[in-house]
């Protein structure tokens, strides 16, 4: 059976999407079961499939029985199982979660049509990082897309409509720029599939069309995960939609999209077209910082906690291009720890920020007085992934911008370095202040939330949190277990297949 | 609703046809032009058809929201599912020809390109009807 | 050569005129509507695009004739290559599901706000954060 | 080469207090047991240090590896004569503080107590860690540690005032390592490729002149700690905490781990011979002697008691620096030796602070008229501690000027000879009019100073002794004495300030 794996983790979310729409029809309850089940199941999968990759090296599958080069081709190697878990991971996380959050933020009537979406979002994305073929990526993209714009506007706050329809207009953009760039790719070689195309390609590196189409990629992906100048969607899309569903897109899509260009990059494109053929690295090298920087800046000035973390994304977003555009292993190391790193933590702040929400209806954070003698669990959580995202040792934030940094060092760019820790201290400038609200100040009167003693959010809710938390932690000292993988798949992306 | 009285007629008359002709083009589809979308489409107007001339109510009492609602998965299904019997017969996904209904690689093939025809037919006409339904019906709610 | 350049590639001349038109009014256009009616046109012009490629001189579609059942000789018959036509068939059910998703959006919009010209929305959002 | 033991005493010295946190917290409803287990963590890490010591003594080095990281990341523990010789000073005055916080916070019925409690423990865990790191990677991160843990203790009053100053302590503490420190470690590793301390160094050979200054410049800004000019003002803006945390944290722990890490780099990271070469040393050297003359200027002028000693910690500091810098073997071992007897002296100074306030809710100098026949014990205690630091024989202060002199000499330093005799003679000009008017003044009038407690007659005025509660005195004479016994019998810390000395 093992075998099947790389089909069967895309189609797991995909047959349970199904299946909460045919039962929601009579019984409305089982849909949070299998929404569970079906991620869990697809993350036991994927480290079933991570443990393949890493011990046998590339999986393919041929998708009903045609060769590669005609047929679609699913592809396990190191890189798309290290982020297969990481995502597989994250969505089982946020599923477990939803059980008490969706009956409350999103309501009964349609929690059906949550968890469906939901798992079609997790098969779109699944099957982005799975498959070989790139206009397969394509449609992917559009399922996990689609299913997005819907899963932003199923909350219950007036503007997440508008919200979510901006994030439609752009992130449809964004994906008809990669049907461009893949029409481009066809027409000058005639084949889709990724392997194939590498193989294709170098003679045809100086070619217009060649270079168009990169461009188009990188426009289009950049859209989708929110690079600088093209983020504007990111935080009113982020900060309205329900907590976890902001948490999926933070933390799962926008990795899934980066997943995607660094996909085109290094495996259609080769790290040699890439860094000496087009000036992508320099374009890189001016956005990252602007970006991190505006990120962090514009997050402090927040007083909204949703927006605020909406913000930090658009920062983090610039550590990871920072690295890729470096072009070297330890850099991109980086680039991959900190993928999982703003996985964890930036879901985990989001399902946070959801659980005060749920408890308190709080979203003022100079409102969070007291919070953490009230809600200890939680603040403690917010506190362990707010250090992640400041690096602090120990956390698994350290270990990303430890290997960014030793990457800055080895390109000979040691200017990004005070731009590193400058981001961390504005970073640390803003998590402190909530940090200190909850935790140092006497709560205020409770006249502020009348009749309401706030408490602990269900455990249901508590136990991801926790875990998530804990494994911020876990991989900030445990580190050479993500950095085997990230360093693995940096080797394997840089030296050629 | 007088003025109504020959468009009813002619629709009564034109539906049967236009979903003979739907069957038709999604049996069709494994050898000739045609196939599920299209057939399904075709399927779906002819649901459209009978809403705008006989009115959403009329309509909703034939085709219950639980119809469509169940039809939506229920074709998908059939297509992944089919796709996933493949497995059992030693196949990859969507290897028809190892389909475990019969030993020849041939008719399996074909036997499972008509049942995913179905499936999208029946998941496309479904959505058609799905989607019209919600566009027309006024939320007054 | 100018002309060479536009008579012999009119086709990408027409679908990245139509292309700007639909991202022109994607962009500048207020009412919501008249923006999806600009996502269609943006997506049909990558489609026409995709079929172009397809085209070749003299070529014929793709369907395998009776007569040539057996004795398949390739170089006597050009076919259409059928596979843009196929990604497309795909990406328009994608472009239809996506126009399927604005829509009910919109309406949603129109319910809550009663309008839906985007800076009265934004107007209204303002007021009443 | 030095014999290694491997033994995992170093973890156990390091984790003992943590384990203590923990136990504090969940006793948090029974103070007495709480405090039990302050002090028997106290004693149990300070016999963990004993049983460490002689070994170090003969020359053997004690190593434990928790667990790597990352490849080249490794939290790893080393117990040389330098973190000893740490070790045993900050765990030795641990035991004292926990006697005399306990007389504190219950004298002053201190709210939120087992936090105190559990942030003190942690506090001195992080210290041991920095004491007995082997590399710059696991120093850094107990370095960190102790800022978090240190916060709430210096925002314990929780008032405007309080939250002021412990933004600021934050701030710049967190602020600089991160800017600096972490950028010197990502440097060093870059060259070095690695991040332990070595006996000579690891930065010899390695890379330019520049990036090597650059390297030490950022190690020195982000050591902020070490309270050197121009950032310094965490320490007196930090003296809102609670006196005891000002005694351990900003006599003891905080300052001295900051000292003891500029000492690390200078001696282990880059090594004597390289920053002789360099020439940084010297550079150092004055740049510290700026902030001796400097601190001691600021502290003329003070008036509240606590920031006086806050300042006078300032100057002090940068003596250790100051010695480490001119990298002759006499200098050094006169900065180790002030390492240790700038703790007893300062500790005993804050201790005082602390008893006159509980004891007369006194805090400014010029209040302080006539208070030594008051409180005889507390201000004798007092001019001990204020002696030291002036660097009269016999106390302890003077061994490590002594050192500290002669080394500038052998290094041939004659201007810093005299910044040294100047900065004596500023101690002395702030200390004794304190001494003067504890003992001859009159007290002046209640009510004459200060709006706060103009209204009524405090009740000590009635009484001849009114002395703080007995564990604070008690405390607070046994510091001073060890001042006393220190200039005598420094034996221990002064074979291990030779062995540091000689490497």
């Amino acid at each position: 059976m093992s075998e099947h794996l790389p089909i069967l983790v895309v189609l797991i979310p995909l047959f349970c999407a199904l299946l909460i729409f045919l039962a929601g029809v009579f019984q409305k309850r089982a849909a949070w079961a299998i929404a569970s089940l079906a991620t869990f199941l697809a993350f036991a999968a994927s480290v079933k499939l991570l443990a393949l990759a890493t011990a046998g090296g590339r999986i393919s599958y041929r998708l009903g029985g045609w060769e590669p080069p005609w047929g679609i081709e699913y592809v396990v190697d190191y890189l798309s199982g290290y982020v297969l878990t990481i995502i597989s991971f994250i969505a089982f996380m946020i599923a477990v979660f939803s059980r008490d959050y969706v009956k409350k933020q999103v309501g009964l009537d349609r929690e059906v049509n949550f968890y469906a979406i939901y798992l079609l979002l997790i098969t779109g994305l699944l099957g982005m990082i799975v498959t070989g073929d790139i206009f397969n990526l394509y449609v992917f993209l559009e399922i996990a897309s689609l299913a997005g714009y819907a899963l932003v506007a199923v909350g219950k706050k007036k503007g997440a409509i508008v919200a979510s329809y901006n994030y439609l207009i752009l992130g449809t953009i964004g994906a008809v720029f990669v049907l461009l760039g893949i029409g481009h790719l066809y027409m000058v070689t005639g084949t889709l599939n990724m392997a194939d195309l590498r193989g294709l390609l170098p003679g045809l590196y100086h070619s217009k069309v060649v270079l168009t189409a990169f461009a188009f990629f990188v426009i289009g992906f950049g859209l989708k995960f929110a690079l600088f100048p093209l983020h504007t969607w990111l935080l009113s899309a982020h900060s309205l939609a329900p907590s976890a569903v902001s948490s999926i897109l933070a933390a799962a899509v926008l990795k899934v999209n980066v997943y995607a260009l660094i996909r085109v990059m290094f495996t259609v494109y080769t790290p040699e077209f890439i860094y000496n053929v087009v000036p992508l690295a320099e374009i890189f090298f001016i956005i990252a910082p602007v970006a991190i920087l505006a990120g962090s800046i514009m997050a402090i000035a927040q007083t909204n906690i949703k927006r605020m973390l909406a913000y930090s994304s658009i920062g983090q977003i610039g550590y990871i291009t920072l690295g890729l555009a470096l072009a070297n292993e330890t850099a991109l190391t980086g680039s991959l720890i900190h993928i999982l790193n703003h996985a964890l933590m930036k879901g985990g702040l989001f399902l946070i920020a959801g659980c005060i929400i749920y408890q308190t209806d709080i979203y003022d954070i100079s409102r969070l007085k007291g919070m953490g003698r009230k809600m200890p669990v939680t603040m403690a959580a917010f506190t362990i992934c707010g250090l992640s995202m400041i690096g602090v040792p120990l956390t698994v934030g350290f270990i990303s911008k430890w290997y960014l940094a030793l990457g800055v060092l080895e390109a000979g760019r040691w200017y990004f370095i005070p731009l590193i820790l400058v981001s961390s201290l504005l970073t640390a400038v803003y998590f402190w202040r909530v940090i200190e609200w909850a935790y140092f100040h006497k709560a205020a009167s409770e006249e502020a939330l009348p009749g309401r003693k706030i408490a602990e959010a269900p455990v249901l809710m508590l136990i991801p949190i926790g875990i998530i938390a804990l494994f911020c932690l876990i991989f900030g000292t445990a580190a050479f277990i993500p950095e085997e993988f990230a360093r693995r798949a940096a080797e394997f992306l840089l030296g050629g297949i | 609703m007088k003025e109504l009285i020959i468009i009813r007629v002619v629709a009564r008359l034109m539906i049967p046809f236009i979903q003979l002709f739907a069957l038709y083009v999604i049996a069709h589809g494994e050898l000739g032009p045609g196939g599920g979308f299209q057939g399904g489409v075709i399927l779906g107007a002819s649901f459209i058809l009978h809403v705008l001339a006989f009115g959403l109510e009329e309509s909703r009492r034939r085709l219950s929201e639980k119809v469509t609602d169940l039809l939506n998965p229920a074709g998908l299904l059939l297509f992944a599912g089919i796709g996933l019997i493949c497995l059992i017969g030693g196949g990859m996904y969507l290897e028809y020809d190892r389909l475990p209904v019969t030993a020849n690689p041939i008719l399996a093939s074909q036997l499972g390109i008509y049942g995913i025809e179905i499936g999208v037919g029946i998941t496309v006409a479904a959505i058609m009807v799905t989607l019209f339904f919600e566009m027309a019906h006024r939320h007054d709610d | 050569m100018m002309i060479e350049l536009i008579q012999g590639k009119y086709v990408y001349w027409f679908y990245i005129t139509l292309m700007m038109i639909g991202f022109y009014a994607m962009i500048a256009k207020g009412n919501l509507i008249k923006k999806i009616i600009g996502l269609n046109i943006f997506q049909t012009a990558v489609f026409l695009f995709y079929i172009s490629i397809a085209v070749s001189e003299g070529s014929t579609a793709p369907i395998m004739l009776a007569e040539s059942y057996g004795s398949l000789d390739a170089g006597t018959v050009t076919y259409t290559n059928p596979l843009p036509h196929v990604l497309i068939l795909t990406a328009i059910v994608v472009g239809v599901s996506v126009t399927a998703v604005a829509l009910a959006l919109v309406i949603r919009i129109y319910k809550t706000y009663g309008t839906i010209d985007e800076d009265r929305i934004a107007r209204l959002e303002q007021e009443s954060p | 080469m030095m014999e290694t033991l491997h033994s995992p005493l170093p973890l156990y010295a390091v984790t003992v207090s943590l384990l203590a946190a923990l136990l504090i917290g969940f006793s948090g409803r029974k103070p007495n047991l709480r405090e039990f287990w302050t002090v028997s963590a106290a004693v149990v890490k300070f016999l963990l240090i004993l049983g460490m010591l002689l070994p170090v003594l003969q020359g053997k080095v004690i190593e434990y590896s928790l667990f790597s990281v990352v490849p080249g990341l490794e939290i790893r523990f080393k117990v040389d004569a330098l973190g000893i010789f740490f070790g045993v000073t900050a765990s030795f005055l641990w035991i004292i503080t926990s006697f005399y916080s306990i007389g504190y916070v219950r004298a002053l019925k201190e709210h939120a107590q087992t936090r105190y409690f559990i942030c003190f423990a942690v506090a001195l865990s992080a210290t041991m860690g920095v004491a007995f790191s082997a590399n710059m990677f696991t120093t850094f991160i107990f370095y960190e540690i102790i800022t978090f843990c240190t916060f709430p203790l210096v925002a314990h009053k929780q008032t405007a005032e309080a939250f002021s100053g412990a933004r600021r302590y934050l701030t710049y503490l967190l602020g600089t390592s991160i800017a600096f420190q972490l950028a010197a470690l990502f440097l060093v590793y870059f060259t070095a490729g690695s991040l332990d301390f070595a006996a000579q160094g690891i930065l010899a050979g390695t890379g330019s002149k520049t990036l090597l200054t650059v390297i030490f410049v950022l190690f020195i800004a982000g050591i902020t700690k070490a309270a050197m000019m121009p950032f310094h003002s965490w320490l007196p803006a930090a003296m809102v905490a609670p006196t005891p945390v000002s005694a351990l944290l900003h006599a003891v722990a905080v300052v001295k781990t900051g000292v003891f890490v500029v000492v690390r780099v200078v001696l282990h990271i880059f090594g004597v011979d390289l920053l002789a070469e360099l020439g940084l040393g010297t550079a150092l050297a004055y740049f510290a002697s700026f902030t001796i003359i400097a601190a001691s200027i600021i502290a003329l002028r003070q008036d509240n008691l606590k920031a006086l000693l806050a300042y006078s910690t300032v100057g002090q500091l940068s003596y250790i620096i100051l010695g480490a810098a001119l990298l002759t073997p006499a200098a050094i071992m006169g900065s180790v030796m002030h390492i240790v007897l700038h703790a007893a002296g300062k500790i005993t100074l804050f201790f005082t602070a602390g008893a006159i306030y509980v004891a007369a809710h006194k805090t400014k100098v010029s209040e302080l008229g006539g208070i030594g026949r008051k409180m005889p014990f507390t201000m004798i205690a007092f001019s001990v501690g204020a002696l030291s630091m002036i660097g009269v024989p016999p106390l302890g202060g003077f061994i490590s000027k002594w050192y500290l002199t002669l080394g500038a000499r052998e290094a041939g330093q004659m201007p810093i000879v005299a910044v040294i005799v100047v900065s004596t003679i500023l101690n002395a000009c702030y200390f004794l009019p304190i001494i003067h008017a504890a003992f001859f003044k009159e007290p002046s009038p209640p009510g004459g100073h200060g709006e706060g407690h103009s209204h009524k007659a405090w009740p000590w005025e009635k009484t001849r002794y009114d002395e703080a509660p007995i564990l604070m005195v008690c405390a607070l004479c046994l510091t001073a004495l060890v001042t006393l016994i220190l200039f005598f019998a420094p034996s221990v810390f002064f074979d291990l300030a030779k062995m540091i000395a000689e490497g």
